[in-house]
């Protein structure tokens, strides 16, 4: 049984790893402010969540498990919102999404 | 394989000071400031300081950055190019550089448990905690009992920091000076037409306040005490500002009670001082404030931290509260 | 592992002469104030790196952790009230700054020098 | 695994500043410096773990819990700046 907690929680930590690097490239990659953030939300949603559940399968029934789901609560509510407070943001300054995608401003020619 | 960490995080430390200094946009500038500190928390977190990283955590993640943003809408978004005697300052940093560095080759070695940091009064906190206070915070027991009277001159220069900046900005300026005014109507204050940030944030303030609470008396068993524990809920109630507009924060707390928060943690500190002197011991000795004089250390610390935090949360919300106002004449 | 030591101390340095080049060679004001304070997050890693002990721990007892080594409190103690004094003159100087905003138009230092000549 | 995890972090950490300093508008710097926050919260809860000390998570819950203040800050800060500008253009014409 512990070998099989054990198992468990090192595939969702290494997934979630993996998560958080795809998105880091996703974020450095992509072309425009719109989708950088999409692939930046994916570090937060995907990514924080299996690894803190990676986590929490090893913390067991403690103290830090509960403190670990507030954690994770909290980053599920706010990063959310920032991203959606970022976007209002870059719009109020007039961004507009997918004009800095290549394909797009030879299609507009 | 942590300190390869930690020499990742001081490489990124390096780069991002360089970045911060290069920018002409001090928009830009305050936001690498941003990452600055974070990398500064998780440094402070690798070298066993939590206390530390807490601090920097609390002050770092959004005080400091609301606070330039302020300036900066006050005064000008972008440096102007020139500059003073660029290779003249290069100069002198280069030489003053390699001096800081040769003297570097005489320090101890990182980690050293015979360096001499560790020999002289240290190792006696660490021993005499249990003993004299049994918290299980060094950091907390040094910082309130054996070396209270350091701490209560550090809340008297936040303490007057906050009245310097209530002068500097609490007169009304000249009505020429600032010619632009935004002008609101009361349903147009903060944030509220933005309806996602501002309902996920209202959920949020009392978490932020609630927890500052922990923070502050939770800090003799972990991480955390009044300093800390001030600038959470100061960020908490500076969202709500953010969120529901300045005067609306005002209503809840008004500018004569930020001045009472700001006067009365510093005096709550020193009257448990002189408390110390009525009672027959000497300033700032809580052990005659109980018959255990070991109880009588907690109740002390309890209470230094509670001033401690009164007046750090009276102080930075204060400042807060004087710069956006200027913003709005 | 020596070089590792040194390391953190360069670190030190370097980060001591970014601010400090900032400080004496930028114009605005706000920017000097940037650089003084990372100026001062210099000698916050300094102190913070002296307190590390090898195979200690963060200065918190905690059951489990009898016979255990124990980073040095003392520096983190300075550094930590330290950390709030710096935000909170920090923002004196801000206030400074807009002041002086208000008062002369400009926050280059050279800007105003000239008008204080005229 | 705890240190593959701590690897993936720190790398995107790098990956995040490189995105702070290329900009190339402001809200990518923005973007990046919450991507940083979120990226700090993941890498202090692993390393109190790590540390097996894991009651250190206060300090990951702080960051979770007051990180966004500063993108509202930034929202504030661009709203206010529009609303000036737009009082100029009306003084103005």
């Amino acid at each position: 049984m512990a070998v099989l907690l054990d198992v468990v929680s090192w595939l969702l930590l290494s997934l979630g790893g993996a998560f958080v690097f795809i998105g880091g490239v996703g974020a450095l990659r992509m072309p425009d402010l719109y989708t950088r953030m999409h692939a930046a939300s994916l570090t937060d949603t995907m990514g924080a969540g299996l690894i803190i559940a990676g986590i929490m399968l090893q913390a067991g029934a403690s103290l830090a498990s509960i403190k670990l789901a507030m954690i994770l609560l909290f980053l599920l509510l706010t990063s959310p919102t920032a991203t959606n407070a970022l976007a209002s943001a870059a719009l109020l300054a007039g961004m507009r999404p997918g004009e800095a995608i290549p394909w797009r401003q030879e299609s507009r020619e | 394989m942590i300190a390869l960490f930690g020499v990742f995080l001081l490489t990124l430390l390096v780069i991002t000071a360089l970045a911060i200094v290069r920018s002409e946009n001090l928009f830009v500038a305050v936001m690498l400031a941003g990452i600055f500190s974070l990398l500064m928390a998780a440094m402070f977190f690798i070298l066993d300081a939590p206390d530390v990283a807490l601090t920097e955590a609390a002050v770092g993640a959004g005080i400091s950055t609301v606070l330039f943003l302020a300036a900066l809408a006050l005064t000008a978004e972008r440096e102007r190019a020139g500059s003073a005697n660029r290779l003249l300052a290069l100069g002198v940093v280069a030489v003053t550089a390699l001096i800081v560095i040769f003297a570097t080759f005489d320090k101890p070695r990182f980690g050293d448990p015979a360096a001499p940091v560790h020999q002289h009064i240290a190792p006696w906190y660490v021993e005499r905690t249990p003993e004299a206070i049994d918290i299980p915070n060094v950091v907390t027991a040094v910082l309130g009992s054996f070396r209270g009277y350091d701490t209560l001159g550090e809340v008297f220069v936040v303490f007057t920091a906050g009245i310097g900046v209530l002068f500097l900005l609490g007169t009304r300026p000249r009505r020429n000076s600032r010619p632009v005014s935004v002008a609101l109507d009361e349903s147009d204050t903060g944030l509220r037409h933005y309806l996602i940030p501002r309902v996920v944030g209202r959920l949020l303030v009392p978490f932020i306040v609630l927890f500052g609470l922990y923070v502050q008396f939770h800090g003799e068993y972990g991480p955390g005490g009044g300093f800390q524990a001030g600038a959470i809920i100061a960020a908490g109630m500076i969202l709500y500002a953010l969120l529901e507009g300045e005067e609306q924060a005002l209503r809840v707390l008004p500018r004569w009670a930020l001045t009472g928060l700001v006067a009365g943690g510093a005096l709550l500190y020193g009257v448990v001082g002189v408390a110390g002197m009525l009672l027959g011991g000497s300033f700032l000795d809580y052990s005659v404030l109980a018959t255990d004089p070991i109880k009588g250390q907690q109740i002390g610390i309890l209470l230094i931290e509670a001033g401690v935090g009164i007046t750090v949360t009276g102080v930075l919300l204060s400042v807060f509260h004087a710069f956006a106002a200027r913003e709005r004449f | 592992m020596a070089l590792l030591g040194l390391y953190h101390y360069w670190v030190f340095a370097v980060l001591l002469m970014i601010g400090f080049y900032a400080v004496i060679a930028k114009l605005n004001l706000i920017k000097k104030l940037i650089g003084l304070s990372l100026f001062q997050s210099a000698v916050f890693l300094l102190y913070i790196t002296m307190g590390k002990v090898d195979g200690g721990t963060a200065p918190i007892f905690q059951a489990g952790l009898e016979n255990q080594t124990f980073s040095n409190p003392l520096p983190q103690v300075l550094i930590l009230t330290a950390i709030v004094v710096g935000i909170s003159t920090t923002a004196l100087g801000l206030g400074i700054v807009v002041r002086i905003k208000e008062e002369y138009g400009s926050i280059e230092e050279h800007e105003i020098q000239e008008i204080d000549r005229r | 695994m705890y240190y593959v995890v701590t690897i993936a972090t720190l790398a995107t950490m790098a990956l995040a500043l490189t995105r702070a300093l290329l900009g190339p508008s402001v809200y990518d710097r923005v973007l990046a410096v919450n991507m940083f926050g979120t990226k700090t919260v993941l890498l202090l809860s692993v390393i109190a773990f790590l540390y097996g000390r894991p009651d250190f998570l206060d300090l990951a819950m702080t960051y979770a819990l007051i990180n966004f203040i500063g993108v509202l800050a930034v929202l504030t800060f661009f709203r206010n700046r529009a609303l000036r500008s737009a009082a100029n253009a009306g003084i103005g014409g």
